[in-house]
């Protein structure tokens, strides 16, 4: 059964330098509060892996503490931009920023392959386009009925998955709902499992549309109410739009995204430390 | 109410005019997966006038959501409350996607070529310099692989319709006729490159993308000095219907609506 | 959007002679009401899918109408044998019938390659056994990322696939609940789809736990209450348990099935045509 | 109430204990994935005794179950109902089983052989019969393969404890010592039969099964006699304890109401 932690701890606990992280959410329940505690611990030298690195990952990437990415779509949805993942990518800056790059389908069948316990995954995509020969992740299998190839893309296994949630129970069973994306997926597939949650409740009420991790597939939960924000949590709170639209000026420049960071995380921008 | 540059209160500006044109693209189609931005705008529009049973499935999850205002991301509370199944992501790309179950596919681009291909990953800038880096492929190698038929939008630019990719991130017609039969892609791939001029579309024989719509007023030399190849004509090139009262009138109240919950 | 339909039009217009059918249900929601119009309307040299083939194919196969079985566990849940079933096997009794035999996990998959668009499906499975030597739908397929041979089955594509539901909307919508099994795979990897329910209502209440499957997913939807019998629907009826008890008796024995057909059902058993 | 052959209002027939072990052998187990019959009525009688948090995941994809009467069918409504998840059939094989999320599986057989191989699939009646035919494989191959441990339960007879299986439906121990790891299957495979008689447990050494345990007043030679290949025995055989006021008293209140619901 998960243990219920204070965030603090969960995070050292859990998450180390050089680890594969994937925090996921699709716009909805984004685990930023679990980020910025990464950030103010420093964890460093990660490979990030997320569908969407958004504002969650330019944060992480501009604070330097990410080695490598691995996602399919790296925007600000419905801004433009993420200024700090292109510093990275296009300048190094403050540390240089390996990719390896999917499309949607590919990342979503990479985690399916990853819960599943199989080393790849099959899908009917990337044809004719550049994306296969820059991945090592992306190969061919053909299949042994039909003779079709068809792509096949390694598995996501992150040592940590990290995801906020409604609610658990105090035996940690998790239980989201609305939008829940890619978290099944990513949880399953993850060596361990951090979950950020707005309440811990003493009964998890069933509920249409959701769906419910068991406490044993889970290492620990942390109430953390509002730990999503600026995204949001259906039932608790709504997208904080106005956040991602300003975070397109605060990400443009340097000094202001270390001021940020320093104002609004407690932080500073770690050198590499490799 | 600001209207978008060159429109009046009775005339559509040439921007509001291409997501009209793009959600008239809509008419007769019965699934569209819905990006966000000018996607969502016009399958939005398209079901308040000429698909209002068009079912909207977003990547996120929502399949035929059914939002009452322009929903402001992918992941839009309003898209799981409305909708009538809400599934994972990696349901909605291999069953319902991959499952050739969606007539239309909407894309924007970057760069878009001559045989319609899409680069939405980098965009070289010279010797010595860095690529710029572009967001990259989301659903969209995808999207143009399964969909039926593929609408893409884009602003009408040299910069914007390219005679070669910096990137192949999603392949339209390759270079021509068969080549999609060739690679195995089961949909007929671009149909229409919806513009803020008109519309382009892939000559049936070459598969090259042709002239064969314009906004009203707008000429055929603009339009071809805002292309980056040379740009053929279709035999007839039509002019763009202007918006009737109840278009324009939609499209705005959509929009105002979503500015007012910013 | 699926028709509103009467079961015997529905049944007549979308399951032709020689088609491949699956009918899913993992013990609940087990579609028998359309079972048995199709023994009524004879409609024969079928080859059946499904899983666990219970008394449903028992049934069907008994009454002369399958040439094929495509299945991973045939027996009398908590009961013991299916006698009809063995029948056939053992002795071609009305008629001989043929095998692809597969296990549960290869099943399952095979449903999720079908409903996926994919021509075949990748688990860790089948290793060792006799059963991929029986079977032209088992293979292998090497991961091109880590050399393991993995066994590979041929995706399910059945021609019409039938289900049973506790509601459908009126514009053909079907909501189903409780334990849901793999009906979801099996109706998106079909050509055409049949739904019975329960019952027809003006709106689907959204409810924990169950899945809504849109009506442009569905040919067809017949309102057939009890249409799941001896089987069960969640929330509108319980199993029969002494029915399937007592078809322990009844099929043991050729002269009593004949006798239960005609006076159950409504038909005679049939030779076979080719 | 009327006991099981052999059983008094105190002791414990042959069957009982047999069931009562197999509840036994779940003691400090998390997870269990459970068949109808013997294998569900084992593990509910582990959750009233020796693992009451044991969770309990059933085929038909009821993770956590917690009936709080025996199913008579893997796909009882009670099974939903207490769930602390329900998911799709496909989900239960590839997410959770292969997954390697769980620690014990449990398998019927109508033949096992020496090497703790199945055959649940046909039975060979001999020169000019066909084969008699069983119900087939079920989940049994992967429950085999991918579950961290296995518990088979069988009958002590020598039609079901086989020289030589007539068709290798689930690979067990193969054909000895580093075959399931040959085959790269990832659980350790059958580390019990639970019989009416007693316990074959593969030796340590070759894999093969060996008696360890029997039940009160059975003898070597009986449980030999019952046994279709000439059956070794551990360095020590124990001696099955019998059944706590406790176990039996939870086993008959289970079965009782599994049989006034009938």
């Amino acid at each position: 059964m998960a243990d219920i932690r204070d965030l603090r701890e969960a995070v050292g606990e859990l998450i180390h330098d050089g680890d594969t992280v994937a925090m996921e959410g699709f716009t909805h329940l984004i685990p930023y509060a679990a980020a910025h505690e990464v950030i103010r611990q420093g964890i460093t030298d990660l490979t990030l892996v997320r569908m969407t690195p958004d504002v969650i990952y330019d944060q992480l990437i501009g604070a330097g503490l990410v080695a490598k990415l691995v996602f399919s779509w790296g925007g600000n949805p419905g801004v433009g931009s993420l200024h700090r993942f292109r510093d990275a990518v296009e300048n190094g800056w403050p540390r240089p920023l390996e990719l390896d790059e999917h499309s949607h389908a590919g990342m979503a069948n990479r985690y399916v392959a990853g819960a599943s316990g199989l080393p790849f995954a099959v899908l009917r995509g990337y044809r004719g386009g550049d994306m296969p020969e820059r991945s090592a992740t992306i190969s061919t299998v053909t299949c042994p009925f039909t003779g079709e190839e068809l792509a096949a893309v390694a598995a996501l296994t992150p040592d940590v998955t990290v995801i906020h949630a409604q609610q658990a129970d105090r035996a940690g069973n998790v239980r989201l709902w609305g939008l829940t994306g890619v978290q099944k997926e990513a949880v399953l597939a993850a060596r361990r499992v951090l979950v950020t949650v707005e309440e811990i409740v003493d009964e998890l009420t069933p509920r249409p549309g959701g769906l419910t991790l068991p406490g044993w597939v889970v290492d620990a939960v942390a109430e953390v109410p509002g730990g999503a924000h600026p995204s949001y949590a259906a039932g608790y709170s709504t997208r904080d739009n106005a956040y991602y639209r300003d975070w397109d000026a605060v990400s443009r420049d340097r000094a202001a995204f270390t001021v940020w960071l320093e104002t609004e995380v407690g932080a500073g921008v770690r050198a590499v430390r490799r | 109410m600001s209207a978008a540059g060159g429109a009046t209160a009775t005339e559509a500006g040439p921007d509001e005019l291409m997501e009209i044109n793009a959600a008239r693209a809509l008419a007769g189609a019965r699934t569209c997966f819905v990006g966000i931005g000018l996607p969502s705008t016009a399958a939005n529009l398209a079901r308040r006038t000429t698909a209002p049973g068009l079912v909207l499935i977003y990547e996120s999850g929502a399949i035929g959501a059914k939002p009452s205002r322009l929903p402001l991301s992918i992941g839009d509370g309003e898209l799981a409350d409305t909708a009538d199944a809400v599934v994972s992501v990696p349901e909605v790309f291999n069953y319902w996607l991959q499952g050739g179950r969606i007539d239309v596919g909407f894309l924007g681009a970057a760069q878009v070529d001559r045989h319609a291909n899409v680069n939405t990953t980098l965009i070289d800038r010279g010797p010595g310099r860095p690529p710029g880096r572009l967001p990259g492929a989301g659903g969209a190698p995808e999207i143009a692989a399964s969909c039926g038929r593929v609408l893409l939008v884009v602003r009408h630019a040299p910069r914007h319709l390219v005679p070669r990719l910096d990137f192949v991130t999603t392949i339209g017609h390759g270079s021509g006729p068969g080549d999609r039969a060739g690679l195995g892609l089961p949909g007929r791939g671009p149909v229409a490159v919806i513009t803020d001029l008109g519309v382009l579309r892939p000559d049936p024989d070459t598969a090259e993308l042709v002239l064969t719509e314009l906004h009203p007023g707008v000429t055929v030399e603009r339009a071809r000095a805002a292309t980056g190849w040379p740009l053929r004509t279709a035999a007839t090139v039509t002019t763009t219907p202007p918006p009737t009262p109840a278009e324009l009138t939609a499209l705005r109240e959509l929009k105002s609506q979503a500015k007012e919950e910013r």
